[in-house]
């Protein structure tokens, strides 16, 4: 199968950052991305879980985004404007991915 | 029944009791949870009766120049309170100035659930609070953070507040769910409340407890986690701020020459504390201070203070001050 | 009371002011939204509601023959119209064959929140509709698909119909959570509704209004994303079509010779749309037909008109056509 | 009424029918699914209202020397009947002394919706348990755990029981919920009630119909997954073992001198087996032991059985042994 | 730690294709993943969420599946020929995974 | 951007361990980690889906720990000592951080 080097980029941010996170993303031409929940975690902040949360204040998202090499920077200067004052964790990991086209 | 066994008796409702389980559920780390969805449906559910009936209630007894004056007096105690609230942290605890500020906002805002436990409370005394005061309480919801953005600014720490930020609070979910059912109880009136009622008021107790259950157990494992925050001084505020906020609400209803219930009422939505809208504003608008202290201090004390002693307190002034 | 006020009422009822609100918010930004889980679990509540009064119904009434012809008008019914809706596509719009396919097997199907709020209209005005028309809902559900796949293919597009897809279709949760609750109260009849009525039929109104809050909230938030898709013929479609569906119901019910409350929801099944059984459908099977386009039509303008205007449109309709 | 006519009409009830849909569903592969939340959400609200009523009327009723016997008699009977269980295991089927063990620990523990499901065909029967049952079944719940760590232990396979396992199975949230709840409605009495009713009696056979739908669910995916584990003589077991704890209940009951409908329950306790608790407790303590066993066992052989079956034939003997 | 290096293949597909991919996973052999929920996303045919919805036409799941470097070909064909007319993304990593006899 | 490298270390483990796992890593310092539901998958074990559960027993976790190289080690082992007697896959991939002052 015909594979292509890609960057897959995780970023772990507060709930609340989602609208702001995707408009920044956006305005990169960044559109693709897949936002998973997160159940709960652990860090220099604490320990949160999201059981019987009504509010938004604590909770995290995980976006995932998958991009070319070459978009990368663009897209971690945008995200990290956003992630910046917040907590949170952006990390990067080498992918190969199938139907380059789309990315 | 004298207001010291109605107070008793609220101790002792299965609603208060639900709360208390879950405190100490969640103390004693038992793995009793309430799923997240379930706990937001809860929470959908109590906000569309509770807009509902007030709305039904105000197409029933019409709109007064009193109406204006409470939404008026709401505005300006949820803008008001944080001042004092900051003045009394920097006098009672080592909080630094973000800290401070982040803590006052919640402050001058408002607790629904408190509201909803108030107006039990004051209608098994027999009293009859006005079905506006549900609007009073979704205004008092916002001002508050615009407060302690400002004293944030003036503290040299410059921040901007920008238009999304602003919409996003106005626009709240609980704002909107509150107040838009408001509105259809108003427009539907007894006829909506004909064909809805079963849904709305029969269970609406019952609801409540497993609501109250879940914020315990939210309590519960915030006071657990938030331990080493909570300093001597923090408690103090945690209960005297609700003192100062219902004296402040009182007076205000006083003046407005509101009845009894809705006097009450509107001390405890100065006593009460923000621990959904506010604290989710702060984290955008304010993300270094610290959410540990205004989450413990809210939910986990002036909450139960509010919830088992303050109603009490509040019902016996109101009574005093607004005859009845 | 006359048939407009009939119609006003409808409008002004907690049910339809409660998807309003939902529109409102979603299209003013607001954060409000119903979990997931919360969404399905009300939808599974009132499929299960449904369903078992229906059954409850018959077992009181009886079966008659009319049942059986009732069942084939809607096979036929929802097996013909896609031919209809494709035709009318094809002259109104600029969409592709696929594109107009995948449509139109949308409105042979039905909604079945709509045949819920049309009975609730019908039984306001005093009729009495079979309780076995929840039964012809469920087998309208699935012939439009095919008639669909069958266009697709004829314009030269063959694909297979597999029969894991065929089994999904007929079995998909909500038919069988009709249909079984339909057999389920069939077998037990008025005992069986004495147990659980306080479940079934004393909240029903209210947990559809949160329903409807949802549907509001989802199809708001569906129109603001496709704000570019819907062209004026679009539009113009998706208000003409349910008018010739309900128009085809209308006509089977008077063959038949329906009672005026059947009549009413025979119109309403041909005027409804799916947007939820062959919306995922078409995912499997059309995979490359633009979703928004689906979606935004049966959700974003045919279930609006619907609620607000055809329900009463169709009952005057029926009144006249079938007497009563 | 005869107990026959009785065992009948429970099967033909609503709750046996929804039980009876969702395993037909899932064997079907239909995608018919309810949301873990919101079976979640059932659950609670079931063990709440249980555990509440069952306190409300011991703040009637009072309490007696009996209710500690029959703790006492449930700490046995929950200790004791693994080790029959693993006995009949080891000479019916060929399952090793590890899956034996974990399988015997569900037979002595208990399933509170069997528990639920049969208190209704109690009162049907016009008989009337003691409330303070649902304590019987909190006590139940855990020692079955220790009895089958004993036998694994035995047989050569030491493992200790860490404090944390220990705490989290005692401080389990069912159990938690379950007892919570009763010590708020012995407190709050008759007057609780009147408040909470709406929510606690009136819609509880519903939700439980929809409860016992979802488990039917899960049961039949259980089942379809679990096709080649069930041989003939875990089959055997399934439908033996529960008449045996059955009658060890029966026994309890007698010598204890408990009224038909408490001795009705004790039987259905001793007969029903965990399907909640005791799987996750397992999963921490044996993880090496098979839960396709276990849960197949307990949840789609003995649950289904003691529904249909067992529960008429609990109460035709408990009319017999204890009179009435 | 003893580690093995493996492949890790993330899928991001419809929903509604869930059964179809794990079948078509089952007859190549690969009957070890895992199934993540998204919560919503963005992509060339728009943003969705999946808040409030009752249908299961819109939403997506995540597919990981860890899986030796050789039987990779094998999956990535099993998995392409499901996900080829349908929109989601395949990506693949480089991973070391424990107890390497699991694979 | 600056970035750093580290490892994204990945456990997919039975829900109710939750605890014991986060005890173990605390134990060993690692305090940062997030954790994703998981939805359904399918193992030696068999297939298995959330829907409809009301019990702990079946279900799974997927725990996100970002770590340096060099606490790689310590975590595996801490991790693996939990892991060990259950069912659960444990995968470690190199990535790249941003803010590696936060691990
Ligand atoms: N090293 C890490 N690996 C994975 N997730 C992390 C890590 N550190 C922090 N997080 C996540 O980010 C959230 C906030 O982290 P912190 O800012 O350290 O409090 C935590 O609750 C975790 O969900
Ligand atoms: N570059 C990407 N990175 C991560 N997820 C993506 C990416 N592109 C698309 N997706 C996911 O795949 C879905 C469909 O994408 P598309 O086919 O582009 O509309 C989106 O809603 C996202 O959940
Ligand atoms: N190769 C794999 N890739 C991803 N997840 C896996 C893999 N093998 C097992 N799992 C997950 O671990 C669980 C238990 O696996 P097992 O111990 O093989 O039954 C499965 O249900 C999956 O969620
Ligand atoms: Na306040
Ligand atoms: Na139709
Ligand atoms: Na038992």
């Amino acid at each position: 199968m015909d594979t292509h080097p890609a960057k897959r980029v995780e970023i772990i941010i507060e709930a609340i950052m989602e609208r702001r996170l995707s408009e920044a993303l956006r305005k990169v031409d960044v559109t693709g991305y897949t936002i998973l929940p997160v159940q709960g975690g652990s860090g220099r902040s604490g320990t949160w879980s999201r059981a019987g949360q009504v509010g938004r204040a604590q909770g995290m998202l995980a976006f995932v985004c998958i991009v070319r090499a070459e978009r990368l920077d663009t897209l971690l200067d945008a995200a990290f404007a956003v992630v910046k004052p917040h907590i949170g964790v952006v990390s990067i990991t080498d992918c190969e991915v199938l139907r380059a086209e789309r990315f | 029944m004298n207001v010291v066994d109605l107070a008793l008796a609220n101790l002792l409702s299965p609603v208060i009791l639900s709360f208390a389980l879950g405190v100490v559920a969640a103390l004693a780390r038992s793995d009793l949870s309430i799923p997240e969805a379930i706990a937001k449906g809860l929470s959908i559910y109590l906000l569309f009766a509770i807009g509902f009936k007030g709305g039904v209630s105000v197409a029933e007894a019409g709109l007064g120049w009193q109406l204006v004056g409470a939404l008026l007096a709401g505005l300006v105690l949820s803008a008001a309170l944080p001042f004092v609230a900051f003045a009394l942290l920097r006098a009672m605890t080592g909080l630094t100035p973000l800290d401070a500020a982040a803590v006052a906002a919640h402050y001058g805002s408002i607790s629904i659930v408190t509201f909803v436990a108030g107006t039990s409370v004051a209608q098994s005394a027999g009293l009859n609070p006005d079905g506006w005061m549900v609007a009073v309480a979704a205004v008092m919801e916002a001002p508050a953070i615009l407060s302690a953005l400002w004293l944030v600014a003036r503290s040299g720490d410059g921040r901007d507040m920008d238009a999304d930020l602003w919409r996003e609070i106005v626009l709240n979910g609980s704002i909107v769910l509150l107040v838009g059912a408001f509105f259809i109880g108003w427009i539907t009136g007894q006829d909506g409340m004909a064909r809805i009622s079963a849904f709305i008021e029969a269970p609406f107790q019952g609801v409540l407890c497993l609501f109250l259950l879940d914020m315990g157990l939210v309590a519960g494992r915030g006071l657990r986690e938030a331990r080493g925050i909570l300093t001597a001084g923090l408690l103090a505020f945690g209960v005297t701020m609700p003192l100062v906020g219902a004296t402040a609400g009182l007076a205000a209803a006083f003046l407005l020459g509101l009845n009894p219930g809705s006097a009450m009422l509107m001390a405890v939505l100065g006593a009460s504390a923000s621990y959904i809208a506010v604290p989710a504003a702060m984290r955008v608008a304010l993300p270094e201070a610290n959410p540990s202290i205004y989450l413990t201090l809210s939910l986990g004390v002036t909450f139960p203070f509010n919830l088992t002693i303050g109603l009490g307190v509040y019902l016996a002034a109101a009574h005093m001050i607004a005859g009845g």
